[in-house]
């Protein structure tokens, strides 16, 4: 926290550096996020998104916590937009043109958002928070990021692998196309085993 | 390097004593490794598939049996996980029911299996599994969310499994889509709890929440919101049950049924979890915001109910028809969730550590596999002969396959809670327990038995083609695989067996609806009037 | 403990061979098929014989007299948490009822292989023979009211299966629907019954409902009249002393008032009106004659229909006297109409369907009036004697190639000897054909349990009537007495048309045979019905039970040990504290019991004069009106009442146009309410004519349909739209979906917070 | 309007900001769930909204919990929106496959085309 203020901000108040840094970062996600929702074309709305992620990012940097602001850019910015983008690409044969939703819609959804929108703001306001200031007098070192991952997250952090390795799994089979012959090939061995079948039928 | 040593402290490795009641999952990740590794050594690559996922669950079902319950009042894992008996009876169930899952593949989608889908398909079957067994086991808030996915991705996938098959295509779209909706919903509510407590442990969580601590009843209903939103998602209850029917028609039958019972089942188990955690902190006092919180599973588990029968009415695809029937029973199941207080005592009895509500889940959870499995096993071999779905295609079904038109018979019959099959006693017992909590439960009891009448008419309807229609000329008898009739009479058998043997599995239930960290407070004990017999001469 | 293992093996034999029957019984076919299930049955009555054997023995062995009570066994099971119980019970009554019931069932099993020979569905006429007797058995094995209901319904089904077995003739299978939705409405009173219970006691295993219970059925506004309900065990006098200070027993069940208590008994009894036919609901038995014979001889004679006299039976205790009297009153009435009907109705077996209503009804008022003994006694002999009937009348129309016409019978006793021998002794039997000789009674199976009856009904009738009890209760005893007369004319009556004079159809005459396999269960039952009043011991038994019953219902009603079984002194009446009438005699609570008993038993074997002869004067009429075969009442019913007369009991005093003609008003009324609703409101409010077009069909079905079809039509009619209004948003566009869910969650959500802002005040 | 009130009433950028920040966002991520017919970008509301709830992961975390009582650090909160991205990477490669193949079924990935399951 300090070390980014007095990079960026030699001089200035030590409160108002890092209200103007989130002032910037807030304003970027929010702002992407909006357009996320406004813009039409998809390609747009990635655009959108990938500033908006870049934008937590920095508000991370901001929390001090910077190594997950690092695995925000590189998992999420990196790897799922990148997914994301690689869909778009392969789906955009697509007609996109008419995909605009009926105004009733929009009219319903917008109203039903603010007022959550609102509520939502009464709530977190009602519940008064403290301290609302960052105690950096203290160490906050990573490497106790580690040792949690690793001691008391232990079990989620082992079975994030499984659940990675058997969505990957899903998804690989899901998304490698099945050819002409390959459909010709099941129907051959669909006949093979349902003659078997036909004999309990 | 010291410096480092000492910042990161000894690693941390878990013994025998964490590891050790959690074999029967070590034995699911070995079973999807072993999954991975099977189509090498094998010619018939899906049946070397089955053979191994078969040996993998059965491997899981014995070491859960073996190694049980630890000793009370540890918590291994450090807390991340729970091994109790209410979540072992789950387990045992869930394996045993994915045990008949693989046995209905076996016996109707085996045959149409490209060859070497297999380990992808059984990956993600147990990969489920798995996710549905760790969901009722931890109270972790991170360990909820982890599990709730590990459950709900490979579903996802499974429901479109069939690549070339449209329905499936959407059905696993909506799935998808809906919900990682409600997944996201869920936690982003969840950071609230966090939030204002500090801790991702529900059980701490709880016991701040009686404290009184950080009261911020807005953000608590939030969170609360969100809670309902995860699982409620996972049992399909309104309104969160669009995904359901729609699933259900797509997708290939075994994962139809996998879907009905598995991940309903591990939904239900979770919210009961939670809820009696925060209950069980409250000591089940009628204060807020246990009041509220009971309102709300119970009004939602009666909505559930009476908007999955009646809609249920007008279904012609049986697929369709048990998806609304299984909305209505999750809604059945829901308004026990909603015991969280009680008006004349405590839902735990202190003595025991039973959880009455507990009890009647996992009791009605039992019946309602065996009704759901034979459901569908007959549901699945129809279609294998006729190539329909249609209830008509279920004409005549007593001339053409008697043993199967009697297990369907059983089964509807005991949807519907009607003696001689075990889904009355299941009902019953369900109905008892809410009619002894008294107070606003007996609107649950008459919504209920409304309910039940109600679903007699869409049960009545397959039951009048099996025997009152008769078939036509395109309907020749079948035999069927031997493997799926044995299912369907199995559980057929099972229903009635269940209703004679009631006591037992009652005893069983009860044994098992004990909950780590739940004891109960204090209890005063509840007045009922105790008949005494006359002395016998 | 044998002994309850033995009956229990002796209830799932038949469901054995229910079992089999039901998965290979078609491939075994014809008389196989047959065999097997005669084969189970018999095993069966094997095993209850032998468990009568070792009750009687145990007694021996432990030095009481013969068949004067073995301990009761009572086994319960918890079968569901929250006091639902199952068990079994055996006392002696159990196992008399067993043995009669395995009895005629197997000789109804022995029978139907000749009767059932040529039917096409032979097979499963055993599958269902199978499934009734194992249905029967369990009830009567049941320890729990509960368990009884579940048993109950289960014969029911099975009689409905029956009665609709020949299904292709209309009239059957409307037989079968009368019969199944009149038992239903009997069911319903059983069910509020059971549930009051329930929500009492949350338990209801029989010993459980009597000994807590049992003494207030016997008290009324602070009086204590117990007496015991058995004969000759204990002097009054020892009992009187320590009974008159007995405070109500209901203290502990204060929620229990006596109406409450009235009200439960009558709806349980609602149960057997409805099963055993009696009087608003008893217009199904008759039709249920449509059943082939051997079913009527089981199901609609034998036992099934007794059961409404069994339950009465065990749930005596709990009976306030109100209760009671309302069951002695209904007794009556059906005994008296039945009879009168009886006398005019030409099918055979309507003739002995009616007469089978009248000895229900009989045996419903001896439990009326508190002849608990009598009522159950009467149970077994008439169970001989009316299967021995019924399967007569089978024979006679197996012979007769389904012709049942009484008119086209006549002489047929030289075709088939064995079974007017047969029918004759049943003739007798019913008829109560005895005398008594000093303290000796010789005489068929019915004098006995008849006569003891009315042995009863005289003494209730002398003690109600004391002291200023109103003349009308002596109509329980002569009412009895009147229909002894009449069933001894009109069981002769069938037997002279059938068997007597000379044939009216000389081609029905000539073809007419008998076979072995059906008359040798006939021998067997006439032996029965002969020595069925005594040499059996069923009374014996049946008194035993009673004292099992009493001993748990009041501990201090058991016998003194000294008590001189044989005295015949100080006979307590077997009408233990009795009808609103007894309030009267108030005396007889305080004052000398012993004396008062001892009177009413002698004032009530003293008005027996009056019914010694009914068989003499019944019978002889029967002969010398029917000997010249319909020549003499024919003439007579040219007097133009007597043809009136005729006419209506003919047409069973048109009960069932009666009933029709309600149910027609009730459907026009409720008719014409839709209608108006319709009009009125409904369009009002809607205002689419296509609705108007839709409603009008629906009210022109309504005139021809039942009032159930339409309230079934109804409510799926509503349940069909409230599901069209569940389905709606199920449009199959996820947009829609992930809208409704997300806006419903937001607004919802929104809503929450706010109302929780505003009631914490933050 | 909340937003602003917040900023102008105190200088210093407290919990609450971002606490508004990620309820804007999570706002965003519902409507575009609703809006859009393209089903990446019902996915990409979905990445919205886990993007919130990890906004107030780390601002809880930091503000709230980052040393337990005897100042020793506490992450519990990092860790989960660690775990949370790497659930959001899982989600979205089952869904993006699943997106292809429905894409290869009815060649379109607009979302109102999937309406055969019904009723």
């Amino acid at each position: 926290m300090n070390s980014i203020a007095s990079i960026l901000a030699l001089s200035v108040d030590a409160q108002t550096v890092p209200a103007v840094l989130f002032y910037l970062f807030a304003g970027i996600s929010a702002a992407s996020a909006l357009g996320v929702v406004l813009s039409r074309n998809i390609v747009r709305t990635a655009v959108c998104l990938l500033f908006t992620l870049v934008g937590v990012a920095g508000l991370y940097f901001l929390l001090e916590s910077e190594f997950l602001a690092a695995v925000q850019l590189v998992v999420y910015v990196g790897g799922t937009l990148i997914l994301i983008v690689f869909g778009v690409m392969l789906t955009s044969k697509s007609p996109f043109s008419r995909f605009e939703p009926k105004a009733g819609e929009v009219v319903v959804a917008i109203a039903a958002c603010i007022i959550l929108f609102a509520a939502l703001v009464m709530a977190i306001r009602s519940a008064d928070f403290r301290p609302q200031t960052l105690d950096t007098t203290q160490k906050y070192p990573v490497v106790a990021l580690g040792q949690a991952l690793l001691g008391d997250y232990l079990v989620p952090f082992e079975l994030a692998s499984v659940v990675l390795l058997v969505v990957m799994i899903g998804a690989a089979y899901l998304a490698k196309s099945r050819k002409r012959d390959d459909k010709r090939a099941v129907a051959r061995g669909a006949a093979t085993l349902s003659q078997k079948a036909r004999q309990w039928s | 390097m010291n410096i480092v040593a000492a910042a990161i402290g000894r690693p941390y490795i878990p013994g025998w004593t964490d590891l050790g009641p959690f074999v029967a999952e070590g034995w699911l990740i070995v079973t999807v490794v072993g999954l991975l590794l099977a189509p090498f050594f094998a010619r018939r690559r899906n049946l070397a598939c089955f053979l191994v996922a078969l040996a993998g669950l059965t491997a899981a079902l014995i070491s859960l049996l073996w190694v049980g319950v630890p000793a009370p009042g540890r918590a291994p894992l450090r807390g991340i996980l729970i091994a109790d008996s209410f979540a072992l009876l789950w387990k045992a169930m869930l394996i045993v029911f994915t045990v008949g899952v693989l046995f209905l593949w076996r016996s109707t989608t085996a045959s149409e299996m490209r060859e070497g889908d297999g380990p992808e398909f059984f990956t993600l079957l147990i990969g489920a599994t798995l996710g549905m067994s760790l969901m009722a086991s931890t109270t972790n808030l991170l360990m909820i969310v982890m599990a709730v996915e590990l459950a709900s991705l490979p579903s996802y996938v499974l429901a479109g499994f069939r690549k070339t098959h449209r329905l499936g295509a959407e059905a696993s779209l909506k799935y998808v889509l809906f919900g990682a909706g409600c997944s996201a919903l869920m936690i982003y509510a969840l950071t609230f709890l966090y939030g204002m407590y500090g801790t991702l442990d529900l059980g701490a969580i709880a016991r701040q929440v009686q404290g009184g601590a950080h009261a911020h009843p807005a953000l608590l209903t939030i969170a609360f919101f969100g809670l309902i939103a995860g699982v409620g998602f996972k049992i399909a209850a309104v309104p969160f049950h669009f995904w359901c029917p729609d699933v259900f028609e797509g997708a290939s039958v075994e994962v139809t049924a996998f879907l009905s019972v598995a991940s309903k089942g591990a939904g239900l188990v979770l919210l009961l979890r939670v809820l009696m955690t925060f209950a069980d902190a409250m000591e089940y006092r009628a204060a807020q915001p246990l009041v509220a919180l009971a309102y709300a599973v119970g009004i939602l588990g009666a909505i559930t109910a009476t908007v999955g029968n009646t809609a249920a009415f007008a279904q012609n695809n049986i697929k369709r028809l048990l998806a609304y029937s299984s909305i209505a029973h999750a809604g059945y199941m829901m308004c026990a969730v909603s015991l969280l207080f009680n008006l004349n005592g405590h839902q735990t009895d202190a003595a025991s550590g039973v959880n009455a509500p507990a009890q009647v889940l996992l009791f009605y959870l039992t019946v309602y596999l065996f009704m759901n499995l034979g459901a569908f096993a007959v549901a699945a071999l129809v279609y294998r002969a006729t190539g329909s779905e249609d209830i008509s295609a279920f004409n005549g079904l007593v001339k053409r396959n008697p043993v199967l038109a009697h297990a369907m018979m059983a089964c509807m019959i005991s949807l519907i809670g009607l003696p001689p099959f075990a889904g009355f006693v299941a009902k019953l017992n369900l109905m008892l327990v809410l009619m002894n909590n008294g107070g606003g439960w007996w609107i649950l009891v008459a919504v209920i038995a409304v309910n039940s009448i109600a679903s007699a008419f869409y049960y009545f309807r397959v039951l009048r083609a099996i025997y009152l229609e008769p078939a036509g000329a395109d309907q020749p008898a079948f035999a069927g695989h031997p493997l799926g009739v044995a299912l369907a009479a199995g559980s057929g058998l099972a229903l009635v067996l269940m209703l004679v043997l009631a006591s037992p599995v009652s005893a069983l239930t009860r044994h098992y609806a004990r909950m780590q960290g739940i004891g109960g407070a204090a209890a005063t004990p509840a007045t009922k009037p105790v008949v005494t017999v006359s002395a016998a001469p | 403990m044998t002994v309850a293992v033995l009956l229990l093996i002796a209830t799932l034999l038949p469901l054995l061979s229910f079992a089999i029957l039901a998965f290979v019984g078609k491939r075994m076919g014809n008389p196989l098929a047959g065999i097997v299930g005669t084969f189970f049955i018999s095993a069966s009555f094997v095993c209850s014989l032998a468990a009568m054997i070792v009750w009687l023995s145990l007694d021996v062995a432990e030095g009481r007299a013969f068949g004067f009570g073995g301990q009761p066994i009572l086994k319960t099971y918890d079968w569901l948490p929250g006091g639902l119980q199952i068990g079994i019970y055996v006392d002696s009554l159990t196992v008399v009822m067993f043995s009669m019931i395995t009895l005629v069932a197997a000789l109804v099993h022995v029978f139907s292989l000749g009767y059932m020979a040529d039917d096409r569905r032979f097979p499963r006429f055993y599958t269902y023979l199978g499934l009734f007797s194992f249905s029967m058995l369990a009830l009567v094995l049941s320890g729990t009211l509960l368990q009884l209901f579940i048993f109950w319904e289960l014969v029911g089904l099975c009689s409905y299966l029956l009665i609709g077995f020949w299904y292709e003739k209309k009239t059957a299978s409307n037989a079968a629907i009368k019969a199944f939705v009149t038992n239903r409405i009997g069911d319903v009173g059983f069910i509020i019954g059971l549930g009051l219970l329930f929500c009492h006691l949350g338990n209801a295993t029989f010993p459980g409902i009597w000994g807590s219970l049992g003494n207030a059925g016997m008290a009324q506004s602070g009086q204590v009249l117990i007496l015991p309900m058995v004969q000759g065990s204990a002097g009054a006098a020892e009992l009187s002393g320590s009974l008159q200070k007995a405070e109500p027993q209901f203290t502990r069940f204060p929620h229990v008032t006596t109406t409450m208590l009235t009200l439960m008994g009558i709806a349980l009894f609602c149960g057997a009106i409805g099963k055993s036919a009696q009087f608003p609901l008893h217009v199904w038995l008759p039709d249920a004659m449509e059943g082939p014979t051997p079913v009527s001889a089981l199901i609609h004679a034998a036992t099934m229909v007794a059961a409404g006299v069994y339950l009465v039976g065990r749930i005596f205790p709990i009976l306030t006297p109100d209760a009671k009297l309302f069951i002695a009153i209904i007794g009556c009435v059906t005994m008296t109409i039945a009879a009168l009907i009886a006398m005019a109705q030409t099918d055979i077996k309507r003739v002995l369907a009616y007469s089978t209503l009248s000895q229900l009804g009989l045996m419903i008022l001896a439990m009326g009036i508190g002849s608990w003994v009598g009522g159950l006694f009467h149970l077994i002999t008439h169970a001989f004697f009316k299967a021995l009937l019924f399967l007569g009348a089978g024979n006679v129309i197996h012979a007769a190639h389904h012709e049942q016409e009484l008119t086209e019978f006549g002489g047929l006793w030289r075709k088939i000897p064995y079974t007017a021998i047969t029918f004759g002794v049943a003739v007798f039997a019913i008829a109560g054909v005895g005398v008594t000789v000093g303290d000796t009674m010789i005489g068929f199976a019915g004098y006995f349990s008849k006569d003891l009856i009315l042995h009863h009904a005289g003494a209730f009738a002398w003690l109600a009537t004391k002291e200023g009890g109103h003349t009308a209760y002596w109509l329980f005893f002569w009412l009895p007495t009147i229909v002894a007369y009449l069933t001894a004319f009109y069981m002769t009556r069938c037997w002279m048309l059938t068997f007597a004079g000379r044939p009216r159809n000389q081609k029905l005459y000539d073809r007419a045979r008998e076979t072995p396999v059906m008359y040798i269960p006939l021998a067997v039952l006439s032996v029965l019905s002969v020595i069925g009043g005594t040499a059996l011991g069923a009374r014996q038994m049946i008194e035993s039970a009673a004292k099992e019953t009493n001993n748990y219902f009041d501990p201090r009603l058991r016998p003194p040990a000294v008590a001189n079984p044989t005295a015949k002194v100080a006979q307590p009446a077997h009408f233990a504290g009795f009808s609103t009438a007894w309030q009267n005699a108030g005396a007889y609570a305080h004052g000398d019991t012993s004396t008062i008993a001892s009177d009413a038993y002698r004032l009530g074997e003293r008005s027996l004069k009056y019914v010694s002869f009914a068989f003499v004067v019944g019978i002889g009429l029967g002969i010398l009106v029917y000997s010249k075969g319909l020549t003499i009442p024919n003439a007579l019913l040219r007097v133009p009442p007597l043809r009136w007369l005729n006419i209506w009991l003919y047409r069973a005093m048109y009960f069932d146009e009666m009933y029709a003609g309600v149910v027609v008003a009730c459907t026009m009324a409720l008719a014409t309410v839709a209608a108006v609703v319709d009009r009125y409101v409904i369009d009002a409010l809607v205002n689419l004519s296509a609705r108007v077009v839709r409603r009008g069909a629906v009210l022109a079905r309504l005139c021809d349909q039942f009032v159930l079809d339409r309230a079934v039509s109804a409510t799926a009619e509503m349940v069909q739209e409230i599901g069209a209004a569940a389905r709606a948003p199920q449009t199959g566009r996820i947009r829609t979906y992930v809208t409704a869910l997300m806006v419903a969650v937001a607004l919802s959500l929104a809503g929450a917070i706010i109302v929780v802002l505003s009631t914490t005040g933050r | 309007m909340e937003l602003t009130l917040a900023i102008s009433s105190s200088p210093i950028i407290g919990l609450n900001h971002y606490l508004v920040l990620a309820a804007f966002i999570f706002v965003c991520g519902l409507l575009s769930m609703m809006l859009k017919r393209n089903a990446i970008g019902i996915l990409m509301g979905v990445e919205l909204i886990l993007n919130a709830a990890n906004i107030n992961l780390v601002a809880f975390n930091r503000f709230s919990y980052a040393y337990s009582p005897d100042h020793k650090p506490m992450l519990d909160g990092q860790v989960f929106a660690i775990f949370v991205i790497v659930l959001a990477a899982a989600e979205a490669a089952v869904a993006l496959a699943i997106f292809l193949n429905y894409y290869n079924n009815f060649n379109t990935i607009d979302v109102e085309r999937a309406q055969t399951l019904k009723g």
